[in-house]
């Protein structure tokens, strides 16, 4: 057995490990934290497997993201009354059975997928040259199957409103609440400001080289709305308001220029969302400029939660 | 025991796993942490999917990555909606519990426009 | 069909029933305040006019058109497909939202100068995100782009069902939304193996390529099961009466009569167009005994149901139960396998409008009585007699007596299993008929007393009038010509071995 | 004559059809509900003109609808057709009077109905019509709020939407056996001999046509909903209603096709029948009720002819049946104006007693009136043997209940819904006379007017009169002693076992109460993945 | 020339790695969180130094360089914020007790 065997083994060993610690530790706030660290496990998991972009992803939106949302939830809900009885013994031994149960059946089935394996790398980096790019993901993600990407950006839309349509109806148009304490830690402020600038310059050059290697808008998009979080928590700026015009715009820019010139395709290339010859890679770039901004405003947003400061205030 | 084939096992176990949490869990948010183990445990089957896929010159398929990546923004997104749902909740009713149904009791009348 | 099939004329509106409502929803939010409820009202006309030019097209053409997604044909890109279901349901869809939403101008309508109000501009939103998913989930022919459309349909509908902001609606919304995440998540799953075992998610290409692999067998099981979740199928039902009984009324409509045949819409599509070459024998049998075990439960407990609203949430759980008769009586090749898969179809659209028109009466109800205790309902026909007549044309349908569409289908269905022999179909037909009677019967009847009835408001004519006008095309639909089934037959794969009795 | 019929046959139900549509707009409304009784008359014509120049259909694809009138149903369709006139105008005519709007929609639903299922000629329009004849006449008795009505209304409700469950799958049934896939009543049934349901379907479509005929056992919603029926409805109800299960026998039966056991049993249920409402009948105190009964046991008459005429193999027998019910259409219908008539003016000038009494022993085939010509066209299908004898012993009883409800007349006043508008109690002796002597002009179409009128005849018609008349006597001495039996006896039967039914609710709560909950949700789900997985067949 | 380069780059990561452990057993081992907090914190840095140091001479371009130095700094900047943040944590939560 290899050193990078016996390495995945041991990786294998402790994502499991520490995924069932999460759902085993009684705190849900050490849940949570055994999910982050899960999260940041998986991102190299993902390495293992060649995906250095889910990796990128996983790290910023499935550990770091959604770590915050998680945390700040269950800070907010650790002080409610306990809810209900805890599980008897009888359903505790049902649910494993029939857990491990459909876990074999997926696991046999994964093992026994038919040899060889069908792929699409080839017709993916046939069509390549017709997009100008580098990276078949991004190429996927952006034209291929960029009817899904664009969807995907509505949804993020949807989620917003949402988490917003959750407030009560006085503060409709107000700002969420504040990400951090009145008074930060002198540290975090430090870090936010020192930070954020480096942040932006590398969320920018992840989404730049995204086209010819790993990263991409996500990728990028996600460390600016870190960035952004980050300077939120340290209250060296607020959470906006959401009735605010500018804020909105920012929202809905990246999906909205997307469908702009995927309407536009007919016209200029025969079909929607399809792309005229030689201008593919000018405009794939133009689209994930405005999908960073996106990302970049909705993430934070979404993190943030409904508004629950009055308009005034 | 190559990485795809123990990463399906890894993939499988998190299935599991999370449905276990998610039904003897009775806390709405770590039912939330359980579906976002078994989502990991869905993205690792695409990436095994993706990592079977190598041919000739190509170390992976980009095709099931793409979906992961998609998928990742997806679960993030219903995870958010899920928690603003929780606190509201919470705020409103003191406690977040997903039984002893209210709103199936006679007297509570549905309010309409 | 080849991974290589082209751009069919009048493919361009399959596209354009889906990226309207988009625009719409985008276009919402920028600019906020009352557009919301003008963009989405403004644009209905013409998403009716889109699917009803599909309809034609599709007629014109006698076999489902299709369009490649910013021409990347099949399996690396995405290939939109409808036929006669889809067009059917693209129309359905695009006569009850609007309905819904004009009838929720009551509730939801932003007075002119004043401020944006959170529940209009939410409701006005999802309802067009609504739209947009359904259009999707109806034409698309990629399983993970589905994907994304069910997270989409889910995203919509769940706010809507707690736009009133009470404690108890947010409870349901969180209900509902939990357990259709796990439904999704499994449907992703199978979607994954599906993938890895032939290299593409496209329908038509996987209809040629599966074969009985492991991988497909618990891709089927996982996807089949998430759906179910989704749809609401008994035993899994336990977020439907909670969160359709407390949205609002034109919420309800929507997601009782649309949202849940969503989910519903992709069972079918995954087991007679995904996996017809798949040799399975129990499948059907094991979903006809779910839907006839939610038949009689749900039936059951609608009689026993205090409000009104719940009565009718209930009995949506029965009339599911009645969809998934199909998968039993309409697979296979036999003589009665049109009979079946027409009559399953029919009982979809009956239900859509039926259910859509008595949950905008109920809320009529309510506005004029300040309640919906049944009750409390003696005389109230006498007050408002076009209301009741709305919930009487609805319960016809129900309890699938003529002339309704309901009857259209309960005889499609039973005359399919009879000539197949399943005479537990039958028997369940029957029985839920029987059932449905009694519930209808414990709403009109006291109301229909002449004792006198105070209304705390005289209902709203516009109202009465939407909710009529849909319990009207319930009842039409029993008149449905056979060329309209014939409609419905386009681009119905047969299935080569599945549902063999 | 035949060019015009087919569009008197659209007629038929066109007309009452536009009257009720015209009733939804409320400026044709009052005279839409003024003149509702002459929607009838457009299926008076087309039944005169099929019993002139032979039977003629027509098919409407556009609306699924194939009618078709022939000889049985003209006779039904035209007495039918009189009754709804006379009685329409009636209680129509006067707005004072008029029955509220949505009583009066019911009224011109169940009308359409009641005209319909005598020309509906396919499964699915024959299935249409019958549900508007039973179902919307709920309507014409159940909006008051009394508690007697709404257990009446509860129990009519149950009886007609049981009936129509039967008729539905009875109907699938028919549709599969037919080999090419036709829906024509006549292809359906020639072919249900040879269908492999043909029992179940036989059996089906008795009990559903039985629940509306009022067969025992499921006679009991009559005396309950006919009591609780004002007279105008009851008259239309009792006499043309209930056709609506004797023309669905004659249709639906394979009469030609000898079908031994069936024909028997059928006869048996008959005869069991016409006794049992008899018996029942005759401890009635309300003359209402016991004119329930006595439909009942009428009913029962008719379906042992069937029977009888089933086990034979008798093809001839649709006409001499529909005879028979025509008759009773008219006299049934007479039978409660009478009481209505009776209850507006207590005592009546003996004349009018006189009438009464003809009127009600023509049920009993008193010679002179329509009911001896009724015996005399049902007397071939019971032939010379046991049956012969039941048939006339059971015209004795008949006699002895109709004498009862004479009897019972003047007490009629007493009884809830017995007021009857002006009009019809002015009208009263003509409606009577007529019901006596309009089966006369319809006999020479089914037999022998002349043959009928001989010595012998008249003879075999009035000894079972006089010997009820004695049994009447009888009664009468031991009238106080007779133990009252409650109005719908089996159905109390049937109440009790129904509430016990609704024991089960408690099962039912405590699913839902465990399915409403997470964990047992969450478990469902996965067992239903593996139940699939392991249905769903694959190679390893 | 290389093997020197070589030699210098195992030295250098083979003290980090060491650092690493040392930094892991120490987390495992001290009784307090503070002093665990200080044990890791210094191991980390070094050894993460120490690894970067080792394998600047085998990156290619400056570029490379550039980044792994970046890399460096930025763990620093986290680490130390981070091990500040908890410090101030543990200090708040033994001022209530």
């Amino acid at each position: 057995m290899t050193l990078f065997e016996a390495l995945d083994l041991g990786l294998a060993a402790i994502v499991l490990g520490v995924a069932a610690w999460t759902v085993a530790v009684r705190e849900v706030f050490s849940a949570v934290i055994g999910y982050v660290a899960y999260g940041l496990l998986l991102a190299i998991v993902w390495v293992r497997l060649y995906a250095p972009d889910v990796a990128l992803t996983e790290a910023a939106i499935g550990g770091g993201v959604t770590g915050v949302l998680l945390l700040t939830a269950s800070a907010r809900l650790s002080r409610l009354p306990a809810p209900d009885a805890a599980p008897s013994a009888g359903l505790k031994i049902a649910a494993a059975a029939l857990a491990f149960l459909v876990a074999g059946a997926l696991a046999a089935a994964v093992v026994y997928l038919p040899d060889p394996a069908p792929s699409l790398a080839a017709a993916a980096d046939e069509n390549l040259a017709a997009t100008g790019l580098g990276n078949a993901v991004t190429a996927v993600l952006i034209a291929y199957r960029s009817f899904d990407t664009m969807l995907e950006k509505v949804v993020l839309v949807l989620a917003v409103v949402g988490v917003w349509s959750v407030a009560p109806d006085r503060v409709w148009g107000g700002a969420p609440a504040a990400l951090g304490p009145a008074t930060p830690d002198a540290a975090l402020v430090f870090l936010a400001r020192m930070l954020a600038p480096i942040g932006l310059v590398i969320g920018v050059q992840i989404f730049w080289v995204g086209a010819d290697e790993p990263g991409g808008a996500f990728q990028g998009g996600a460390i600016l709305a870190a960035m952004w979080m980050i300077v939120m928590m340290a209250r060296l700026t607020e959470p906006p308001r959401i009735g605010s015009g500018w804020l909105r715009l920012g929202l809905i820019a990246g999906p909205a220029i997307f469908l702009l010139i995927g309407l536009a395709g007919p016209f200029m290339a025969g079909s929607f969302l399809a792309f005229p010859a030689g201008f593919a890679k000018p405009l794939i770039l133009f689209i994930e400029a405005f999908m960073v901004l996106s990302i970049a405003v909705t993430l934070p947003l979404l993190v943030a939660g409904s508004p629950s400061r009055e308009a005034g205030e | 025991m190559s990485p795809s084939i123990i990463a399906g096992f890894v993939g499988a176990g998190l299935v599991g796993i999370g449905l276990y949490a998610l039904i003897v869990n009775p806390e709405p948010l770590r039912k939330l942490l359980a579906f976002n183990v078994i989502g990991n445990g869905v993205f690792l089957v695409f990436g095994i999917v993706s990592r079977r896929g190598a041919i000739a010159g190509f170390p992976f398929d980009p095709v099931p990555q793409a979906m992961v990546i998609t998928g990742i923004v997806v679960a993030f997104a219903a995870s958010a909606l899920a928690v603003a749902l929780m606190l509201r909740l919470a705020e409103e009713a003191g406690r977040v519990t997903l039984e002893a149904d209210k709103s199936t009791k006679p007297d509570e009348g549905a309010r309409s426009p | 069909m080849t991974s290589a099939e082209a751009t069919a004329p009048g493919g361009a509106l399959l596209m354009l029933a889906i990226l309207l409502p988009a625009v719409g929803i985008l276009a919402s939010l920028a600019l906020g305040g009352r557009n919301a409820e003008r963009i989405a009202l403004g644009s209905a006309p013409l998403s009716l006019a889109i699917s009803l030019a599909v309809v034609a097209e599709v007629w014109r053409a006698g076999r489902p058109i299709v369009y490649v997604v910013a021409g990347f044909a099949p399996p690396l890109g995405i290939a939109l497909r409808a036929d006669g279901i889809s067009a059917v349901m693209l129309v359905t869809s695009a006569l009850i939202l609007p309905a819904a939403g004009l009838f929720a101008r009551a509730g939801f309508a932003t007075p002119p100068g004043a401020p944006e109000q959170r529940g209009a501009l939410a409701f006005w939103i999802m309802l067009q995100a609504i739209s947009a998913a359904l259009a999707i989930i109806f034409v698309s022919g990629d399983l993970f782009n589905l994907y994304v459309a069910l997270e989409l349909l889910t995203f919509a509908a769940v706010p809507l069902v707690c736009v009133e902001g009470r404690a108890e609606t947010f409870a349901a919304a969180l209900r509902y939304l939990l357990f259709a995440l796990f439904g999704s998540i499994f449907y992703l799953l199978g979607a994954a193996l599906l993938y890895g075992a032939f290299g593409t998610l496209d329908i038509a290409l996987l209809a040629e390529r599966v074969r009985p692999l492991p991988a497909v067998t618990a891709a089927a099981a996982l996807m089949t099961a998430g759906l179910l979740a989704k749809t609401a199928l008994f035993p899994l039902h336990l977020w439907l009466p909670p969160a359709h009984a407390n949205a609002p009324a034109p919420a309800s409509a929507v997601l009782s009569g649309l949202v849940v045949k969503g989910s519903f819409f992709l069972v079918v599509r995954l087991w007679f167009y995904v996996l017809p070459a798949l040799p399975a024998i129990g499948f059907d049998a094991i979903l006809g005994a779910l839907g006839s075990a939610a038949v009689v439960f749900g039936s059951a407990l609608a009689l026993m149901q205090p409000r009104l609203k719940l009565l009718i949430a209930y009995s949506t759980v029965a009339q599911i139960g009645y969809l998934f008769l199909i998968f039993p009586l309409g697979s296979g090749v036999h003589g009665w396998t049109a009979d079946g898969w027409n009559g399953g179809l029919m009982q979809v659209l009956a239900h859509a409008f039926a259910k859509a028109a008595m949950f905008l009466a109920a809320g009529l109800l309510y506005e004029a009585l300040g309640h919906d205790r049944i009750a409390k309902f003696s005389g109230a026909a006498r007050a408002m007699p076009t209301t009741f007549l709305t919930l009487g044309l609805g319960g016809l349908s129900l309890m699938g007596l003529p002339p309704s569409g309901g009857f259209a289908a309960k005889w499609l269905l039973l005359r399919a299993s009879v000539a197949s022999g399943q005479w537990l179909w039958a028997l369940v037909l029957l029985v839920g008929g029987l059932l449905a009677a009694g519930y209808v019967y414990r709403i009109l009847a006291p109301a229909l007393s002449s004792d006198p009835v105070a209304l705390k408001a005289p209902p709203r004519r516009t109202g009465e009038a939407i909710a009529l006008t849909l319990a009207l095309v319930a009842v039409a639909l029993g008149f449905a010509p056979d060329s309209f089934f014939q409609f419905l037959d386009i681009g119905r794969p047969v299935l080569a071995t599945a549902g063999l009795q | 004559m035949t060019a015009l019929g087919p569009i008197l046959l659209a007629a038929s139900l066109g007309a009452p059809t536009a009257f009720f549509v015209a009733c939804f707009f409320s400026r044709l409304r009052p005279a839409a509900l003024a003149l509702q009784w002459l929607a009838p008359i457009p299926a008076l014509l087309a039944a005169i003109a099929a019993l002139a120049s032979g039977p003629f259909d027509l098919e409407a694809p556009a609306l699924k609808l194939i009618l078709r009138l022939d000889l049985p149903a003209a006779l039904l369709l035209a007495v039918s057709a009189l009754l709804w006139i006379a009685v329409g105008a009636g209680a129509f005519l006067d707005r004072a009077e008029r029955p509220e709007p949505r009583a009066a929609l019911c009224w011109l639903l169940t009308m359409i109905g009641s005209l319909g299922v005598f020309v509906a000629d396919d499964l699915l329009s024959f299935y249409l019509v019958y549900a508007l004849v039973s179902i919307p006449a709920y309507g014409m008795f159940a909006f008051d709020p009394s508690p007697a009505t709404l257990r009446a209304g509860r129990v009519y409700m149950a009886f007609a939407i049981l009936g129509e469950a039967f008729l539905l799958f009875a109907f699938a049934m028919l549709a599969a056996g037919e080999p090419h896939g036709s829906l024509r009543i006549p292809d359906v049934v020639a072919a249900l001999p040879m269908s492999p349901w043909r029992d179940a379907a036989l059996a089906l479509l008795v009990a559903g046509f039985g629940a509306k005929m009022g067969l025992v056992p499921l006679n009991g919603w009559m005396p309950l909903s006919y009591a609780a029926t004002p007279i105008p409805a009851a008259a239309v109800l009792s006499g043309a209603g209930v056709k609506a299960g004797v023309i669905g026998l004659i249709r639906f039966l394979p009469l030609g096709t000898p079908l031994a056991g069936w024909g028997e049993g059928l006869a048996a249920v008959g005869f069991a029948t016409a006794f049992y409402g008899v018996v029942v009948g005759a401890t009635q105190p309300n003359p209402k009720a016991i004119l329930a009964y006595s439909s009942v046991s009428q009913m029962g008459v008719i379906a042992a002819a069937l029977g009888m005429a089933l086990a034979a193999g008798e093809a001839r027998a649709p006409p001499l049946v529909a005879f028979y019910a025509a008759n009773h259409v008219l006299v049934k219908g007479a039978l409660f104006l009478t009481v209505g008539a009776f209850a507006a003016r207590g005592t009546r000038a003996t004349a009018w007693t006189l009438l009464a009494v003809a009127l009600a022993l023509s049920l009993a085939g008193l010679p002179f009136t329509g009911g001896a010509l009724a015996k005399a066209a049902s007397k071939p299908l019971f032939g010379s043997g046991l049956a012969a004898s039941l048939a006339a012993a059971s015209s004795a009883m008949s006699a002895l209940l109709m004498l009862r409800f004479v009897s019972r007349l003047p007490h009629a006043g007493e009884y809830d819904a017995a007021a009857s508008p002006a009009r019809l109690v002015r009208a009263w002796p003509w409606t009577a006379v007529g019901a006596l002597l309009l089966p006369c002009l319809l006999f020479p179409f089914v037999g022998d007017l002349a043959d009928a009128l001989s010595l012998s005849k008249l003879w075999e018609g009035l000894w079972p009169v006089l010997a009820g008349g004695a049994l009447a006597l009888g009664l009468a001495r031991i009238a106080d002693r007779v133990p009252r039996i409650p109005p719908g006896d089996t159905i109390v039967v049937g109440e009790a076992a129904f509430d016990r039914l609704l024991g089960l609710s408690a099962l039912f709560e405590r699913i839902e109460a465990v399915f409403s909950r997470w964990p047992a949700a969450g478990l469902a789900l996965l067992a239903i993945v593996l139940a699939l997985v392991y249905a769903t067949p694959h190679v390893g | 020339m290389s093997l020197a380069l070589d030699l210098f780059s195992a030295v250098a990561i083979g003290a980090g790695v060491f650092f690493f452990l040392a930094g892991t057993v120490a987390l495992l081992r001290f009784p307090d969180s503070l002093s665990r907090l200080h044990a890791l914190t210094k191991a980390d840095n070094l050894g993460l130094g120490l690894v970067v140091l080792g394998l600047i001479p085998r990156a290619g371009t400056p570029l490379a360089v550039l980044k792994l130095v970046v890399l460096w700094a930025l763990v620093q900047l986290s680490s130390a914020t981070v091990a500040q943040l908890i410090g101030a944590a543990l200090r708040r939560r033994n001022a209530v007790e």
